[in-house]
């Protein structure tokens, strides 16, 4: 019998696939669908606009995709963002020759400071990550409150140098997609081709393993939200930049769709699972809804109920792939 | 362990049940829709010049998000603090209802301002404008700009507060006008006052539309998003653009010719009038019927007038920001 | 005199708050040996192997390695020194593929960029595998493997990082008996190519199978160290359990009554299919095959925790349908788990919760928990089964394994039971309570009771069966009464046209 | 009593069955520390406001943050469980925004209300089905996707309009006072904390609800319908927070599909600060009641002196995390 069954889950390699390729399907006859109704979807000018918008939900899934590897859940990265983006701005609207580079460092090294925070609770002190980052969640965003005394940074306080972060491009594509393929490359290399990456699965696989492999967990866990407030910081400078003001509820509740891209994507909220091609196509899908559903005149108040109901979906249909291709569905558990 | 909370509770109600209730004098609450809208905050300012004049101690409330929920709670603390008026931006007209009649009950006069509450909830209402002359001149005035024929779309907010729909009835009576039989709304879309959503209700504005002439914004957030994307497609002269925007977050594409001007009326000079306002109605000088009158300090005299089954107060016609006058202003709100 | 020993442990202590975990304990290993490693459960040899690996330091102490004084302090300490243990409960990433597993925190990089040679892992996965002899393929994922396969890639990664020293900790508990068997060839195989090894284990066959020398803790204390050949069974067994054990299988004179159930042509899609046997009062059906011949499922639906799809269950005659756990424990079946730790029990809470928690009905009244008839009946039930604790508020993680098997009985005996299905009772468990819990079983049979003991230790399967049923890939391959059953009958059966 | 099967066994071994008194471990435990924040919390804010330390601004008090409350109860026993349920809010506001529209629609008050409640009974029913039927998917995923969803279906709706315009004595539940003093919601919120007390403290289902958290597998082998009850208490949540959304649409005498938004958060605080571990298993009704009311009654005193929301935003943060680090340091971890 456990001859039979491991024969079965021999494709469990392959259930990976056929979910990323049934993904991809359903993103293609979406695609299909939305021309039908609209032939302005999939025209240059129109993918150019929906990566670009999709661009900095795909920095910070990213991020997320490490933190859910590890069994975590990061809440506090809107506030996160919000907090980089108001200070880089102010900064900027006090010094308008910074160069467009160098608040990119800052509102990441202000990114970092705060995941780093994060990382220490949840590492160092074990709290739990869904409790440290609603708490830090709640301070990150009480400070920008506090920092920018209510005000926005508007966009004639603002250099064009540093609104060119976002609107420029290279090669005749814009720069957030620019920054976000960089992202994603660094990010593929480090998660599949360095030891440090690897123990970020060895980690979420079995924390007990990792500890007793001589894996320090707790420098890993902290690495990881603090690789999560970088990414999240950088996303506050480009926010900023791309929307040229910087307001103290910017990004308010943001992490939920960055959570929800990450689902699609295939990563496994009990961790040790999610690979980047899988979050592409995931966030590449949230992307598109978002983008097609006013261009096919979907009423507003219909697109939360849409995106709601194919998260859903998602999740159940590649739950049932899964069950399917016959991995166990015994109640034991892992670890 | 229960008895012991519960015991707790009742010695620290007894310890000073006889708690001092040291009646204070003259407080003024200005309750907002959230914290950190800079139109808001210069109102607060306004508010607070009125008051001080006036020798009494400003309240100002903001929750962190939104929300009717949150103002409640705060209009029950403030019932509880013992003010004397609250003046209320609501962020629902008719959900405040209970929690304003309330603290009317409990004798504390209560105006709203900007965004109105029903008026069996409020006693006065201190308007910005006239809604009807701010929806005609967002017509005339984007009727200019595209020279009169050509289509046009509203990018609106969440339009949850009433003003924006009230706005936009009246613009669609303004094109009922034959001499915009050539102006064609083709759709109000709306950005929920968020910045993301605003940009992409813009774009999609753009694309289902390639002749759009014109785009009116009546709303700070939506106006400000949309002036950014025009500038990012350097649509120039092609696609024009008006609306209610501040003059700080629009210099830019004023001055760029994106949008050519836009209105506004003076939030600093709405928060003055709102603190006069609710000093009369604590003098007693008024009571929020049509037909009475007090002096608002340096806005002069203001009369109370009829307003559907309320009363208001108006503060003027809404004001035109255009690449003249807008470096002026772009420093002060 | 001590270089010739290549690890040498002196006088170790290690205290947990509250208790010694070690107490002054000894040990030298032999270059090239294999030494074995005994104890009852909670003798400490867990501790004493996570001193080595440098997972807990040493409040007292000291370690040699080939004569130098050394300290661990960490696990990467002990892995840099060519001390390798393969754990008790695998540590394998579930998530992720062999090669990985093999060489999790020592990928072969590229020394210029630093970048895994993922070809090259493969490769080297492999081979490895290959010289164990085993032949899947290392891309595959970890948690497709059989335990008995993760027990070759976990001694796979410890060849790949040239280990000196490999500490195998009860790698036969979850193995059946070929795949022990395989496992025996490759320790020697290791230990041929000059490998040092601890191998610990409750098996005595593995020890006389393997080791030259044997160490046993008890206790927390060092007990001694005897040359396999120079120590009776007898000696050994007082050794580690501190007393005399007569007799380990108590079969006493009983009356086999009448028919209680009776199974016909069961089917669970997948596991099991066309299982029929019948089961009378007093007799103990012994159910062995290889692990994962179906046997745990096929329990598993005769006490409702999955569903079966098809068949027939009679009980004491009458047809009944058994879809819950609460339909098998209303008719009187009762069932101690295979792992108590993780089926059994609830280690957080305190012994008399733990044991009314599969009677709440008989503790309250319309809902409504009366906890001084829950109290009574985890005093009379926790004093009935001879539980080692002070206190019924004690929590069940401070218990012994042992103990903590008592517990799961003494949850048994809250129901009116009929037919007890016990799987795998003695797995992990040592000599001292192994004996208890044969004495328990045959007390039951002698008083009636009916009893399915599921195991795959042959002995026991002779030793305490009346009747064998044989189980493979999911059927009953063989029905026999022990009189006439031995190892080869059996064996073949379990195996029957397998390669 | 003696059943057949024990009469085999006799050993003379006597195990104690009284409870041994232990101060330093009654004083150790985590309500104590509560009391301690909760008096403190009193203490400062009657120092801060003259308003505060008055029987009638004590009770009224109450009435701004017990309607969260209600589902505070529920959700303790959802993190028992080490699941979630954040789909909350988006109940609430689907429940009251169906109860508005079909009241509005002709229905009669009473039967709107008992709709409320069964929308909000479906709504937990299917989070409950769900996660019972995929046990692949965890709680948080799938309360995730429902909330969006719930949330979604009262935007579809009553799109961005509001609906009221209930009859007066609805208003009672949210304003009205009994004797002209005690809130009606808190002698409501009091009935429903002593029946959920009693339920998880006093009952076998309360006893189950710990087995499963704290084991499902073993509660399971034990004879523990471990599914029907989390259906249940999933179930249970959606009612509680259709209770609350109840209470919330009476305070606000009008809805819209956007109310509630945030509750769960403030709702997992509550029970978090109460010390009901999110890895299940742990945690009294007791110290949740208590973390109510600290939070409740600090950021009503808070607000009373008009500290800016954005402040208490901060000091409800790090009151969160400071406690579970107390906690952590004092108690130890188990997640090692």
């Amino acid at each position: 019998m456990a001859e039979k069954s491991s024969e079965n889950r021999m494709s469990l390699e392959r259930i990976q696939q056929i979910r990323e390729f049934s993904l991809i399907g359903f993103i293609i006859i979406l695609s299909i669908f939305v021309q039908f109704r609209n032939s302005n979807f999939l025209t240059m000018a129109n993918l150019d606009d929906l990566l670009t918008n999709t661009a900095i939900l795909s920095i910070l899934a990213v991020g997320m995709m490490m933190v859910i590897i590890t069994r975590g859940i990061d809440l506090s990265i809107g506030a996160t963002l919000a907090l980089s983006g108001m200070l880089t701005s102010m900064l900027v609207s006090v010094y308008p020759a910074l160069h467009p580079l160098a608040a990119l460092l800052i509102g990441t090294l202000i990114g970092f400071v705060s995941g780093s925070i994060i990382g220490l609770l949840v590492a160092k002190f074990n709290i739990l990550p869904i409790i440290a980052t609603l708490g830090m969640m709640n301070v990150f965003r009480g400070i920008t409150f506090l920092i920018s005394g209510g005000k926005w940074v508007s966009a004639y306080q603002m250099s064009d140098s540093f609104k060119s972060i976002s609107t420029g491009s290279i090669l005749g594509i814009n720069n957030l997609i620019v920054i976000s393929i960089f992202i994603y490359l660094v990010f593929y290399y480090f998660i599949n081709y360095t030891r440090t990456g690897r123990k970020i699965y060895a980690v979420g696989s079995s924390p007990k393993s990792a500890k007793v492999s001589g894996i320090n967990v707790t420098k890993i866990t902290w690495l990881v939200y603090s690789i999560m407030g970088s990414l999240a910081g950088l996303s506050g400078v480009l926010w900023v930049s791309k929307f040229a003001s910087a307001q103290s509820n910017t990004a308010s509740g943001y992490e939920l769709n960055v959570i929800a891209a990450c689902v699609i994507g295939g990563i496994s909220i009990a961790g040790g699972e999610g690979k980047v091609t899988g979050l592409l196509s995931g966030v590449l899908l949230y992307g598109i809804l978002e983008n097609a559903l006013p261009m096919i005149n979907v009423s507003p108040f219909w697109q939360n109920a849409i995106q709601g109901a194919v998260i859903l979906i998602a999740v159940v249909v590649s739950a049932l792939i899964k069950r399917k291709t016959g991995s166990s569905n015994k109640i034991r558990r892992e670890d | 362990m229960k008895k012991i909370i519960i015991g707790m509770l009742v010695l620290l109600m007894l310890f000073t049940v006889v708690g001092a209730a040291a009646a204070q004098s003259g407080k003024y609450a200005l309750v907002v829709k959230s914290a950190g809208n800079p139109f808001m905050e210069k109102v607060r300012e306004g508010f607070e010049n009125a008051i001080s004049e006036v020798g009494g101690e400003a309240i100002y409330k903001a929750p962190a998000e939104p929300t009717v929920e949150a103002q409640i709670i705060m209009i029950e603390q403030l019932i509880t603090q013992r003010v004397d008026a609250i003046a209320i931006s609501a962020n629902d007209p008719e959900a405040l209802r209970p929690a304003l009649q309330k603290a009317m009950s409990r004798g504390i006069k209560v105006l709203s301002l900007d965004s109105s509450v029903n008026p069996n909830s409020r006693m006065v209402h201190v308007n910005q404008a006239d809604p009807e002359q701010i929806g005609r001149v967002q017509i005339q005035g984007i009727a200019e700009m595209i020279g009169g024929e050509g289509q046009i779309a509203v990018l609106s907010a969440t339009s949850q507060a009433t003003n924006q729909n009230l706005w936009i009835d009246w613009m669609k009576k303004e094109l009922e006008k034959p001499e915009y039989d050539n102006i064609e709304l083709v759709k109000v879309a709306y950005g929920d006052d968020l910045r993301d959503k605003s940009v992409s209700e813009t774009e999609a504005l753009l694309k289902s539309y390639p002749d759009l002439k014109g785009i009116i914004a009546p709303t700070t957030v939506g106006i400000a998003a949309a002036g950014k994307v025009l500038t990012d497609r350097d649509l120039v002269g092609e696609v024009y653009l008006t609306g209610l925007g501040l003059p700080s977050e629009m210099a830019e594409y004023i001055k760029n010719g994106v949008s050519p001007w836009m209105y506004l009326w003076n939030p600093i000079d709405l928060g003055y009038l709102a603190g006069y306002a609710a000093e009369g109605l604590v003098a007693e000088e008024i009571t929020g019927e049509a037909g009475e009158s007090f002096t608002a300090g340096d806005l002069g005299e203001k009369e109370v007038i009829k307003a559907g089954e309320g009363t208001e107060i108006m503060l003027g016609a809404p004001f035109r920001f255009d690449a003249d006058n807008i470096d002026q202003w772009k420093e002060v709100y | 005199m001590s270089d010739q020993y290549i690890l040498e442990l002196k006088n170790i202590t290690k205290k947990f708050p509250g208790v010694k975990a070690l107490d002054n304990v000894n040990f030298q290993l032999k270059a090239g040996e294999i030494h074995a490693l005994m104890g009852e459960n909670g003798a400490g040899k867990s501790t004493f192997i996570k001193v080595i690996t440098g997972v807990h330091q040493p409040n007292e102490g000291e370690i040699y390695l080939n004569g130098e004084k050394i300290e661990i302090n960490d696990p990467n300490d002990s892995k840099a020194l060519g001390i390798a243990a393969i754990y008790q409960h695998a540590t394998s990433y579930p998530h992720l593929s062999v090669t990985e597993n093999i060489f999790m925190g020592h990928e072969k990089i590229d020394s210029r960029t630093k970048r895994i040679m993922w070809g090259d892992m493969h490769q080297a996965a492999a081979k490895h595998l290959q010289e164990l002899g085993a032949d899947f393929d290392p891309r595959r994922r970890m948690s497709t493997l059989s335990v008995a396969q993760q027990q070759i890639v976990e001694i796979a990664k410890a060849i790949s990082t040239k280990a000196e020293i490999i500490i195998m900790d009860e790698p036969t508990a979850s193995l059946t008996k070929t795949e022990s068997e395989d496992l025996y060839i490759i320790t020697e195989k290791l230990q041929k190519i000059g490998t040092s090894i601890i191998f610990i284990s409750h098996r005595f066959e593995d020890m006389y199978r393997l080791a030259d020398r044997v160490t046993v803790l008890r206790d927390s204390k060092y007990i001694g160290t005897w040359g396999v050949n120079e120590v009776s069974n007898k000696d050994l067994i007082k050794a580690m359990v501190g007393r005399e054990i007569n007799q380990l299988f108590p079969k006493t004179e009983k009356e086999i009554g009448k028919e209680i159930m009776r199974v016909e042509n069961l089917s669970r899609k997948g596991y099991f299919k066309d299982i029929s046997f019948a089961l009378n009062e007093g007799e103990i059906l012994a159910v062995t095959g290889l692990v994962g011949a179906g046997r745990t499922e096929l329990c598993e639906s005769l006490f409702g925790i999955k569903e079966y799809d098809s068949g027939i269950i009679y009980f004491e005659n009458k047809e009944v349908e058994i879809k819950e756990v609460e339909d098998a424990m209303n008719l009187g079946i009762g069932y101690l788990p295979e792992d108590r730790q993780e089926q059994g029990l609830i280690l957080d809470w305190e012994l008399d919760k733990n044991i009314s928690l599969s009677a709440l009905d008989k503790i309250s009244n319309r809902g409504w928990i009366d906890r001084k008839k829950e109290k009574n009946m985890a005093k009379r039930l926790a004093e009935k089964v001879n539980v080692k604790a002070r206190s019924i508020f004690n929590l069940a993680s401070q218990l012994s394994g042992g103990n903590q098997q008592k517990i799961v009985v003494a949850k048994l005996l809250t129901s009116d039971l009929k037919v007890i299905i016990l799987d795998e009772p003695t797995k992990g468990v040592d000599v001292g309570a192994k004996s208890a819990i044969f004495e328990i079983m045959s007390d039951l049979a002698a008083q009636g009771y009916a009893i399915i003991m599921v195991s795959s230790e042959m002995p026991e399967v002779l030793g305490m069966g009346d009747r064998i049923l044989v189980m493979r890939n999911g059927e009953i391959t063989a029905e026999m009464d022990v009189e006439e059953a031995d190892q080869e009958k059996i064996l073949e059966a379990a195996m029957k046209a397998e390669k | 009593m003696e059943n057949k099967l024990e009469k085999g066994l006799t050993f003379n071994r006597k195990i104690k069955a009284e409870k041994e008194f232990n101060l330093k471990d009654f004083f150790l435990q985590w309500e104590w520390l509560l009391l301690l924040i909760f008096i403190a919390i009193h203490i400062m804010n009657s120092q801060l406001s003259p308003y505060y330390l008055n029987t009638y601004t004590l009770l009224d008090a109450t009435m701004t943050f017990l309607d969260k409350a209600f589902i505070a109860l529920s959700m303790t026993f959802v993190i028992i469980f080490g699941d979630i349920d954040i789909s909350v809010g988006s109940t609430v506001a689907l429940s009251s925004v169906i109860m508005a529209v079909l009241y509005n629609a002709g229905l009669s008050m009473p039967l709107a209300i008992i709709v409320c409640l069964l929308v909000g009974i479906t709504a937990g029913f299917i989070n409950g089905i769900l996660i019972v039927k995929f046990k692949e998917l965890s709680a948080v995923i799938v309360t995730l996707s429902t909330m969006i969803l719930y949330r979604g279906i009262a935007y579809i709706i009553l799109e961005d309009q509001a609906a009221g315009g209930f009859p007066m004595w609805f208003n009672f539940l949210g304003w009205g006072y009994i004797k002209n003093l005690i809130p009606v919601i808190l002698i409501a919120f009091s009935v429903a904390a002593v029946i959920f007390y009693l339920l998880l403290h006093k009952t076998t289902f309360g006893r189950k609800i710990y087995a499963i958290g704290n084991n499902d597998i073993a509660s399971l082998f034990s004879g523990v319908k471990v599914d029907k009850i989390k259906l249940i208490v999933f179930t249970l949540n959606g009612f509680m927070a259709a209770l609350a959304a109840l209470f919330l649409t009476s305070k606000m005498g009008s809805t819209r599909p956007n109310i509630a938004s945030g509750y769960e958060l403030d709702v997992i605080a509550m029970v978090v600060l109460g010390g009901v571990s999110t890895s299940g298993g742990k945690g009294r009704m007791i110290g949740v009641l208590l973390s109510i009311f600290i939070i409740g009654y600090l950021r009503y005193g808070l607000g009373l002196v008009n500290v800016p929301s954005q402040v208490i935003l901060i000091i409800i943060g790090a009151l969160l995390i400071i406690s579970v680090l107390v906690s952590n340091l004092l108690y130890g971890n188990k997640s090692e």
